[in-house]
């Protein structure tokens, strides 16, 4: 039990994917415009990096070990998760349309992004177990979502400000994901894995 | 023939999934959403035919249609160009022409022969007449779209500004340069030379 | 020790029970009026009536140019449920009826019915005095407070008969007067109730009788304490004080508002969007009630009020009795103002009140003070506005419980929408938020711009979706009349053809027949 | 005409009157480094406000706007708050980055006074102790503790702040000693338990109180501290929420845990008079700029920064968790402000229209 919520920890904030991994940059400075846009987005990586990682450990436990064809692990890697997100789009559009307008529109921005893939190919270095790696992943999107969400609050609060010309837009953005960074290292330490 | 078996492995997989995702494509098919609907609710139907569509419906089709830029539709000014770019998804463009105050048209009615070609001109039906009488516009239905002004054959039709209702007055800006140039436009409207300095 | 216990409160900000949430306290209250004896205003030259001075809709004046009027005579009827009719103040003639500039920060003008004095004062009386209320009818005293015109005095001047409903669903049972005037400056309604105390109780009696409510309130602030004693004095002559109460309440702005004033007096809230009565509570000043009793029990209509004409510029301030539609320069020309140079007249109180463009102004029934205030001291309240340092103050302060920092920006930044979601529209405008604010940043300003701008999207919405509506059903119609067209013309051609058919058929008949005919010519 | 909005009166508060309460509140604290450190503390206070004062005027003068800002207190407070929460030890090239630091990628950048996500001050701090880590966690003996120690005339500390420890014929091990937030965390690592470490260390918490502990500059000294904080509450400067929700959150987690197991947790007291949390507490939480503008959301804001602060002190790498826990908290700032509002009047708690 322990063990788990040590990985969970670790993955939201020790080890979070934006922060100190750098993984997943894109969608953190291209969906942060505004808060509702974060929120929506949050919850679409949540939903795809469970799935990836669900997936991922079901396609290396059951086709690339036992056919011996791990280097092919990014190939399979790409091709279930875009498969797979493509596929939960479509079913999401037909039956929930709620939830379709929530995440849905999201779905396709993420479908193989480097924090998406990045979950996937860390889960099967670590060598978790099922339940291991399905959390990973999750507490994984939970850390993206958290900082992307409280990124997007500050940019909201960026958009008013009457920022120097020279360092409008990604200048003083990036500046800014600098200083979070900074600050997320004083969750160093925190979990010893 | 090491080779062979991924290639056959990968091939298979990705046709399985290719099949399930064209199978799910086609039975979970949903009608696009009516964007057109949502552009058309946030024009100002004024129907002026500004933007070079015959109307707003129209405009808004093509935009939603991805036809045309956004920043097409005049009267609808700055707000209605950065809603409808929102919706789209796209970058806001400026509106070209100038943003001018609301008018709505008035007849000169010693001057009406009576012609009816306005009537058959106007988009909203807002002008009263029969062949041979004064025709006259109800001014609270104009939208101001001047398109009455050129089938009338003695030019008897004039824009006029509408005047500032005190129901409809509302604050400007706190000391910021709309509210002066507002200032100058009343006071000059007022025949007053400059405004005064509080 | 009350006292000190109070200011240990307020300097924590923790809010007792009995209190409205936020406010301020103003320490330097300029009552320069205060105890100054209420002195009745001299006649005008001429008297303006604006056919709107209530909130709801315009009246329609029922005099003609020319025709002489009688002081209380209705010169405009109200049009529609929310109206008030407005009364003549003097006797004498309508000169013209057009428009002229009223009290309203647009400076925009207003039809209005110009009276010439004849000096006589002959009264119009047909009203009839009602001394035995209590035995009259609650509709027709509700009808009676109607026609005199009431509307509330305290500055809001919402009509006073739409409040005296009895309800069944919402029994009134408390009605308060509120004797607060929290503004700086202003005086008339704590003069008032040291002149009038026994008017203003007789009211509050009338509008208990009329809603059928048991308690009364009057509430009064504890720097008008002399005010407090004489109202306690007349409650126990009059035999009152078993049912009415006189509630004292520490100093703070703007404990005047109504929401405050329920708040601070009952702990009840007003629920948003509803009506004060809907908590079974009626509110409303002490102005009010006095014009109430000299409707009822003297069948006086309402043409003139208090006023406190004071200011750092006014020479002579004073607590005037003015008829409604004297102007303020003459009013302020009485209390001694002689030039008008760099002179800012205020209409209200500092708080609340509108900077006016132009002294020409005729006073109406929701003036309850001028100020001439010289231009610098105006202006160092409008001092250039700096960046916000988000500190909060104006929040702390807010009645309403806002955050009007955010608010102001998303006035600023034309979200309008944001604003709405940090709730615009419960905002009162009291201006506690930017009397406090360090940058100077007019947040009620911003505010102000905000609401006219979400009322001018919903009117431009409203006004496309009607055009919407006008537009389809033209293009509609037009379908339907080229089909129409078509009908026609395919009816036409039908019968065009059935009629070249029918006279080919008969060419081809006469032919035949002329063939049968020349047959036997041929045969012959 | 310009259309003036009501209320025609003004309360008289300023921009400026409220930072220069502010710096009027941190005299008190300084005045103590001064009595810790020497001349030192001098040193770094007047470089600290003097570069700050000067990065202010010269970037308000690139960026063509008025320079009369430079005095609206502002930058002075940030300079001042800078050097009160560095170590005294600091090379002069240190102190001189993080005021341009604080200034500029602080607060210029993001449009100047009013819309700086970040507490400038804090902000330059953490980017100094992630950089130069060592520096930052080596604390002076203070004047008090070694009078043999020939540290604080005026000409060796103005050697030892330009030339460093070589140029006093010093060694960093005579001069330095372990702050007790850090001696606590080393001695906790090799499991020796609190009270043995604060033995051993010779803490006293009445001297931690009245401030005679190594440590940074202004962080010494609770009662300075609380003397200028409470000053301040009362003036309505700062309001009593984030102070007061910071500092109990910290003593209720420290007491929970420390009665949990009292040999890995240390007291709440403890916890209370380490390190920066008083001065984070009064003056860096209640940053007006990067702190939540209502009052529960300052509660709110407070109690994430103590939760934080306790975690990162016990658990983390570094055992001065408060300027952390205070930046990280700056970050939610606009979701507090934007989720938790004040109850309308009227109506339900929550957010609807």
């Amino acid at each position: 039990m322990t063990e788990f919520g040590i990985i969970l920890l670790s993955a939201v904030l020790v080890n979070n994917y934006v922060l100190t991994k750098f993984l997943g940059i894109c969608p953190f400075l291209g969906v942060s415009g505004k808060l509702e846009t974060a929120i929506g987005m949050s919850f679409a990586v949540m939903f795809v990096m469970t799935l990836a990682s669900t997936a991922s450990w079901i396609i290396q436990q059951l086709i690339l070990i036992p056919f011996d064809i791990m280097y092919l692990q990014t190939v399979f890697f790409i091709l279930i998760i875009a498969a797979l997100v493509q596929f939960v789009e479509m079913v999401m559009h037909k039956t929930s349309p709620v939830l379709y307008q929530g995440l849905g529109i999201f779905l396709p921005l993420i479908t193989t992004n480097c924090a998406v893939l990045g979950v996937a190919i860390l889960n099967v270095q670590q060598d978790y177990s099922f339940f291991a790696s399905v959390l990973y992943g999750f507490g994984a999107a939970v850390g993206f979502g958290l900082v992307l969400v409280l990124f997007s609050g500050l940019r909201e609060r960026l958009e008013a400000a009457p920022i120097p010309e020279v360092f409008k837009g990604s200048p003083i953005t990036l500046i800014t994901a600098g200083m979070m960074a900074l600050a997320f290292m004083g969750f160093a330490g925190l979990v010893k894995v | 023939m090491e080779l062979l078996y991924p290639v056959l492995i990968f091939s298979l997989l990705a046709l399985v999934i290719g099949a399930g995702l064209a199978f799910t494509s086609r039975y979970f098919h949903v009608e696009g959403d009516p964007l057109a609907d949502k552009v058309d609710a946030l024009l100002p139907q004024t129907q002026c035919g500004q933007c070079g569509y015959p109307g707003c419906r129209p405009y808004a089709d093509a935009v939603a249609a991805d036809e045309v830029a956004v920043n097409h539709c005049v009267p609808g000014g700055e707000r209605t160009m950065l809603a409808i770019a929102d919706i789209m998804g796209v970058e806001p463009k400026a509106i070209e022409e100038e943003e001018t105050a609301p008018v709505v048209a008035y007849i000169r009615e010693d001057e009406c022969i009576g012609c009816t070609l306005c009537i058959k001109a106007c988009p909203v039906d807002c002008i009263i007449g029969a062949p041979k009488q004064y025709h006259t516009i109800i001014t609270d239905h104009c939208t101001g779209c001047t398109l009455c002004l050129e089938p009338c054959p003695v030019d008897c039709i004039d824009m006029v500004e509408t005047p500032e209702l005190l129901e409809h007055w509302s604050w400007p800006v706190p000391g910021t340069k709309r509210a002066v140039k507002a200032e100058k436009r009343k006071a000059q409207h007022d025949g007053r030379e400059e405004g005064l300095d509080v | 020790m009350f006292e000190f216990w109070h200011k240990i409160q307020q300097s924590l900000s923790i809010g007792s029970v009995q209190s409205f949430t936020g406010g301020i306290v103003h320490r330097n209250q300029h009552k320069v009026t205060a105890s100054h004896p209420i002195v009745a205003c001299a006649l005008p030259e001429l008297f303006i009536h604006p056919i709107k001075q209530h909130i709801g809709d315009p009246c329609e004046p029922i005099v003609q140019v020319g025709e002489r009027v009688l002081k209380g005579q209705t010169i405009a009827k109200p049009q529609g449920y929310l109206s008030v009719p407005v009364h003549a103040s003097t006797s004498g003639t309508v000169t013209s009826i057009e428009e002229h500039t009223i009290p309203h920060p647009s400076g925009l003008g207003l039809i209005s019915i110009y009276i010439k004095p004849d000096g006589l004062d002959e009264v119009d009386e047909s009203l009839h005095p009602l001394p035995n209320y209590r035995s009259v009818d609650a509709v027709e005293l509700r009808e009676r407070v109607r026609q005199a015109g009431i509307a509330g005095l305290g500055g809001a001047v919402f009509p006073t008969f739409i409040k005296l409903v009895r309800d069944q669903k919402n029994p009134i049972e408390t009605v308060i007067l509120n004797g607060i005037e929290c503004e700086p400056w202003l005086t008339c309604d704590h003069q008032l109730m040291i002149e009038k105390a026994h008017e203003i109780i007789s009211g509050l009696d009338i509008i208990l009788h009329a809603v059928d409510a048991s308690k009364g309130i009057i509430a009064i602030e504890d720097n008008k304490l002399d005010a407090v004693k004489v109202i306690e004095k007349t409650l126990a002559d009059m035999g009152l004080n078993e049912s009415v109460e006189v509630r004292v309440l520490p100093t703070r702005y703007p404990q005047g508002g109504e929401k405050q004033l329920i708040q601070a007096v009952t702990g009840k809230e007003v629920p948003a969007g509803g009506l004060p009565l809907h908590i079974g509570i009626l509110s409303t000043n002490v102005g009010t009630s006095k014009a109430v009793y000299d409707a009822v029990c003297l069948g006086e209509p309402l043409t003139e009020r208090i006023i406190t004409v004071s200011g750092d510029a006014v020479p002579k301030p004073a607590n005037m009795s003015v008829r409604l539609g004297t102007s303020m320069h003459f009013l302020l020309k009485q209390c001694g103002v002689e030039s008008f140079d760099g002179i800012k007249v205020l209409h209200g109180g500092p708080m609340m009140g509108e900077l006016l463009s132009t002294d020409d102004v005729p006073v109406v029934k929701g003036s309850n003070g001028i100020l001439a205030m010289t231009q610098r001291n105006i202006m160092r309240a409008h001092h250039e506005e700096e960046p916000c340092i988000r500190c909060g103050d104006c929040g702390d302060v807010c009645p309403a419980g806002l955050m009007p920092n955010l608010l102001a920006a998303h006035c600023k930044e034309n979200q309008f929408e944001r604003a709405e979601d940090y709730n615009l529209f419960d905002c009162i405008e009291c201006g506690a938020c930017s009397f406090v604010c360090p940058s100077h940043i007019p947040l009620v300003h911003y505010f102000r711009y905000g609401k006219g701008q979400v009322a001018q999207i919903n009117r431009e919405k409203e006004f496309a979706e009607a055009s919407r509506v006008r537009s389809e059903k033209r293009d509609a119609r037009l379908a339907k009349e080229l089909a129409e067209k078509e009908e026609k013309r395919r009816i036409a051609k039908e019968k065009k053809e059935a009629r070249a058919k029918a006279l080919a058929e008969k060419e081809a008949a006469e032919q035949a027949s002329s063939e049968v005919a020349a047959k036997p010519e041929e045969d012959t | 005409m310009i259309f003036l909005s009501s209320p025609h009166q003004h309360g008289g508060n300023s921009i400026q009157l409220t930072m220069f309460s502010v710096i009027i509140a941190l005299i008190p604290a300084a005045m103590v480094s001064v009595y810790l450190y020497g001349w030192l503390a001098v040193f770094l206070l007047t470089t600290c406000i003097g570069v700050s004062l000067l990065t202010e005027y010269l970037s308000l003068k690139w960026m063509g706007k008025k320079t009369d800002r430079v005095w609206d207190g502002s930058a002075g407070l940030t300079g001042l708050l800078l050097a009160l929460v560095l170590p005294a030890a600091v090379p002069w090239w240190m102190v001189i980055f993080a005021s341009v630091f604080a200034i500029v990628l602080g607060k210029q950048l993001y449009g100047g006074l009013g819309h700086n996500p970040f507490n400038p001050a804090l902000a330059a701090r953490v980017v100094l102790l992630i950089s130069f880590p060592l520096q930052m966690t080596t604390w002076l003996v203070p004047m008090h503790m070694d009078a043999s120690l020939d540290m604080y005339s005026f000409m060796t500390s103005l050697k030892f702040f330009f030339l460093g420890v070589d140029a006093v014929q010093q060694t960093w091990d005579a001069v330095t000693m372990a702050s007790p937030l850090g001696y606590l965390k080393t001695e906790l690592g090799q499991g020796v338990t609190v009270s043995e470490a604060l033995q051993q260390y010779h803490y006293s918490t009445l001297h931690a109180f009245i401030g005679r502990e190594a440590g940074s500059l202004g962080e010494g000294s609770a009662l300075a501290l609380l003397m200028g904080g409470i000053w301040l509450m009362a003036r309505h400067t700062i309001s009593w929420h984030i102070p007061l929700s910071y500092l109990a959150t910290v003593a209720v987690m420290a007491s929970l845990f420390n009665v949990i197991n009292p040999d890995v947790y240390a007291p709440p007291m403890f916890h209370l008079l380490a390190g920066g949390l008083m001065l984070c507490a009064f003056f860096m939480a209640t940053d007006p700029v990067s702190s939540p503008s209502s009052g529960i959301g300052k509660v709110v804001f407070g109690v994430g920064c103590g939760v934080l602060t306790w975690v990162i002190r016990t658990f983390g790498a570094y055992p001065e968790g408060a300027m952390f826990a205070v930046v990280l908290m700056n970050m939610a700032t606009p979701l507090i402000d934007y989720y938790v509002r004040p109850r309308v009047y009227g109506r339900k708690r929550g957010r609807q229209s």
